[in-house]
């Protein structure tokens, strides 16, 4: 089997407005990417939504893999925003091939 | 004519928002896709602005015209300041949530407007092209003052006040009700002849649809909300009585026609649910969407759509008269 | 007037679907989003419901109406059992897919209706506006039956019991249909008016490209089918034609004009595919989507289209004139 | 870096129609919140499918975040919808910050 | 007449596409679902497929029609090489880039043609149908020779031929216009006439939205390049000038009317950006986007809309004179 | 609780055009299903996508659970693509319910 390396899985659950916050924030930390998923709908201590789009006030998934390092510049550079914006940040190790590239 | 002449509960317009209402009430699984919805609403921005657009280049502008402007500019600015006194001393709101709400009051509701063009028209009150210009100006003042009360004291965050002017003052809605009001008045009546069968005769059915969807969106909100109490239901429905007539007076008084200071009275009432709310997110995540989503959305819209552009109709109607 | 004053093989409706059945034959990447798709079918039961609404505040409420309506109901309950009994004796089909399979074909299937009505009318055959409301009340009752049919013996989980009526009596193709229906009689053929552009002038060529997608849907489904064996294939074309028969049979018989019988024909032919898949997702998720859904959509809905409109066409007028 | 605290993270994949009682039985076990991703086509040992939303039985992948023990209870609660609804259920162990959330 | 008869920048289309270009440049949020968009890119091929199928309808078939889808075909696999040489020794790109971007200018783009239909049409320039035949033809035969080139020497993996080939001859766009021209044949005008207000008075209002959203899109990946230099620039600019009036030249010679020898300049102009990338993501996927889609959809597609379109019209004009 | 077993999760992203062949390659794996979920925008060494529908340049992410044994023959019928079309492949240990169906 082809070799894998370790490395970071981090999802960001954020509000769409401000998708562009946190993929800048990935940017800043040096990850060479990240990909932005939809989400549909959802619901937390703040109540429920769904179809909220075209009032703007819909949510986004942005996932990003790296090293561990730069994961936790990320995790850093987000912490002012975790609370006070209401993001959902979780992370894991997962196995990538071609781990040069994280 | 009397009130009757409006008869805005036999208009297809009014019955697809009830059909939404009612459907959301019985919890049907009835939604329309998330995709054509935004679709709609752009496209509903697209052909306001176009017609208002087209309508100018027919009339010109003349003091009157800016008359409208300047008056739309100061009361979209200045309403927040109103509706923030009686949110933190009537309904205890804290600062921020304050300020987030008396954003959405002193902001418009395109769709609101774009209904009462066709209610209002329907009983014979034609509101002027150019109030289309008023409805793109009137959008993000109410935006830069609510974020003063609600920021009054503490500091906002340096790095993003850059991104927050861009996305207040190039706000998809803003961009495309100007952009299209723009081309209207480059293309002119012969220019828009093209695209007529799109914007024009496909208008009203397109609104139906998308009233249904709001419906059904403003129906649900309400059954879900937590946050909201009596006081705020109560200011929900206060503000837009007391904007609106504000709005009409100010119309009368800057001598729009009958038809125009009634379309105003409904900017002035109307509270925005489609740029502020995005912007709130990006400006003032701490506030709570629903409080101020909510009262927009399902108590204010609602009552716009089915009491106050009527009211606000005959108001017009009435000051002129006498 | 002889069948091939139908010419269905001419009209473009008939001809877009006939080019999705080819296109994904041959494993073209063709495809609508499913957004749109959704769309086109909500725009479709709004558009039919408003008209039949309409139709039926020009010419009021009599007993050829309350006729219909029983017929209609009457039928799509007993349906059912009769498919049952032939999907468990001939098909050899186990009582849970026997029971989903039924109630897909004593329901009824929008777009074959409204195909139809384009097809019947193209040729003359003017159905009545008030088979919008059969067409309604037909959807439910079959589901009913063909759950009753399914858990014959085996208990339901009653803590869903309620959640599955209200999927039922309020899911969203009845609410949307009977809703649009309210309003065309509510709003009349004035208020149609305003909105006739888009619901009328518009419907056709949405039809069109909604019988696209339908037969790209229809035909990919077919391919990738390994449930299906040829008893069941069979079943899915016999059941639309004796089903069709028995309904033009009972129009004629309870007075039913010639085009409007033919309409009762093809609702009990066709099959649902569209609110029953979905209730049956809930109601009886045993049963294998792979032989209900590829039943109704990729064998007797192209029949019908293809086939089964004009031969009730044919067979009603041949009735009348005998 | 910021303290992270370990929570399950459980992704069911289920029909559209059943969401609601996915994320009833979530709500029942008392877990903060969900979120729900849409899906566009799958295949499985019931074959392949793909644009079914006008039909309405497309699928939706549904998230939650939770303690272990809440996890147990959901997993219990959906045991057994599990295999008669066909569900498709995956759990891991993820890194959250803000931990007391869930 | 002189080229200020098109005044293409009054006309909404034109407008549309550059409030697109000015509202991404201005980095507003202004975007149009991708189902939406991928919609109306699905309606428009529909229509334009079905306009050119009625018109040969009623036309017939004759010699111009066999020289013109000749010419089509010998262009499309032609231009390629001689793209290909250019960006090899003057722009110095890889064999694999070289070739797939040599693959697009040999191919078309539909709604250059579409626009090109309008703003000629407005001049008193009408295209004659069957061009659009002429337009599917010449989809893919630039992917093979594009392909060819790209692949001189290296080997393709077999496994995927057989896709590749089905994925270009028989890929969305061109199932679409080839599947709608003939159900236009074969409908005729009376079957057109049933679906006329959807695919005809729609038509120019959705070209206008369709051209806001690619408007925004190219101008937003212009800005996101990083791969472009400005010797590519000045082929994205060069190749359209040259190959549409080697279009018009050749239009011209094979007895092509004025407006019919400007629509093939504009196919030869006009570079695809929707069939070929997703073609080369399949077939060349060590090929980068960033080069490709930038120059065919951010330069080229712009140019042509903006100059190109005006220009071919007057250029054959002059030519039928002379 | 009910009993779990640990199984791999594999998610590929992938340019939409090319879903197919990694569905071919699952499906040559014996893994018995695959779900394909959208995917919006991104960020990468290439540049940045976003809204490529309409050129058919967009991205999907499929998502397959499978046995240790079926994914390390996946990874390696997927290795050659995995570098020449630019897949994105992560891989990481799950605890899933009715184990024996993987
Ligand atoms: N580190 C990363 N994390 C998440 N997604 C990534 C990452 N790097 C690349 N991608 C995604 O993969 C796509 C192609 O990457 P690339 O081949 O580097 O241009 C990007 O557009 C992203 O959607
Ligand atoms: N435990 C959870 N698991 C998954 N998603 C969650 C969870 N809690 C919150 N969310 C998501 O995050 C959003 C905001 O949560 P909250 O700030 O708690 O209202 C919700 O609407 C959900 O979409
Ligand atoms: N091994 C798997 N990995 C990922 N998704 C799967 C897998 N097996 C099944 N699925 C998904 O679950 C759905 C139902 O599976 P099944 O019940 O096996 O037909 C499929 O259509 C896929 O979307
Ligand atoms: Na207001
Ligand atoms: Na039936
Ligand atoms: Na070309």
């Amino acid at each position: 089997m082809i070799e894998t390396v370790i490395r970071k899985r981090i999802e960001i659950l954020v509000d769409s407005p401000l998708v562009r916050r946190v993929t800048d924030a990935i940017d800043k930390a040096q990850i060479t990417g990240w990909t932005v998923l939809p989400v549909t709908s959802g619901s937390g201590r703040d109540g429920r939504w769904r179809e909220e789009r075209v009032m703007g006030t819909d949510k986004s998934l942005v996932l990003t893999i790296s090293s561990v390092e730069k994961a936790e510049v990320l995790v850093d550079t987000l912490a002012p925003m975790l609370t006070s914006h209401g993001l959902l940040l979780t992370m894991w190790d997962v196995e990538v091939i071609r781990g040069e590239r994280f | 004519m009397e009130v009757s002449a409006f008869a805005p509960f036999a208009s297809p317009v009014i019955l697809f928002f009830l059909l939404g209402l009612l459907a959301s009430a019985l919890r049907s699984d009835l939604a329309i896709p998330e995709a054509i919805a935004k679709g709609m609403s752009l496209y509903l921005m697209a052909a306001i602005g176009l017609k208002g657009g087209v309508a100018v280049a027919k009339s010109g502008v003349n003091a009157e015209v800016a008359a409208a402007l300047l008056a739309g500019l100061v009361l979209s600015f200045t309403i927040p300041f109103l509706a923030y006194a009686l949110l933190r001393s009537f309904a205890r709101l804290d600062q921020v949530n304050a300020g987030a709400v008396a954003a959405h009051y002193g902001s418009v509701s395109v769709v609101t407007f774009v209904t009462a063009n066709e209610l209002l028209g329907a009983s014979g009150l034609v509101v002027a092209g150019f109030m289309v210009a008023v409805l793109a100006v009137m959008e993000t003042p109410a935006i830069l003052s609510g974020l003063m009360l609600a920021r009054r004291g503490g500091g906002s965050d340096g790095q993003s006040k850059s991104e927050l002017l861009r996305e207040v003052f190039l706000n998809a809605s803003v961009v495309l009700l100007l952009g299209s009001f723009a081309i209207g008045v480059i293309a002119g009546p012969k220019g828009y002849a093209e695209v007529q069968p799109l914007f024009d005769s496909g208008f009203k059915g397109v609104l139906c649809l998308f009233l249904l969807d709001m419906g059904l969106i403003a129906a649900r909100r309400l059954i879900d909300a937590r946050a909201l109490n009596m006081r705020l239901v109560f200011l929900a429905i206060a503000f837009p009585l007391f904007n609106g007539t504000l709005g009409v007076l100010v119309g009368n008084l800057i001598g729009l026609d009958v038809a125009t200071a009634a379309g105003l009275g409904v900017l002035c009432a109307s509270a925005s649910y489609i740029a502020v709310p995005a912007a709130m997110r990006l400006a003032l995540p701490q506030a709570d969407p629903g409080i101020y989503l909510t009262m927009s959305l399902s108590i204010t819209f609602p009552f716009n759509i089915l009491v106050g552009i009527s009211l606000f109709g005959e108001l017009s109607r009435w000051l002129s008269a006498s």
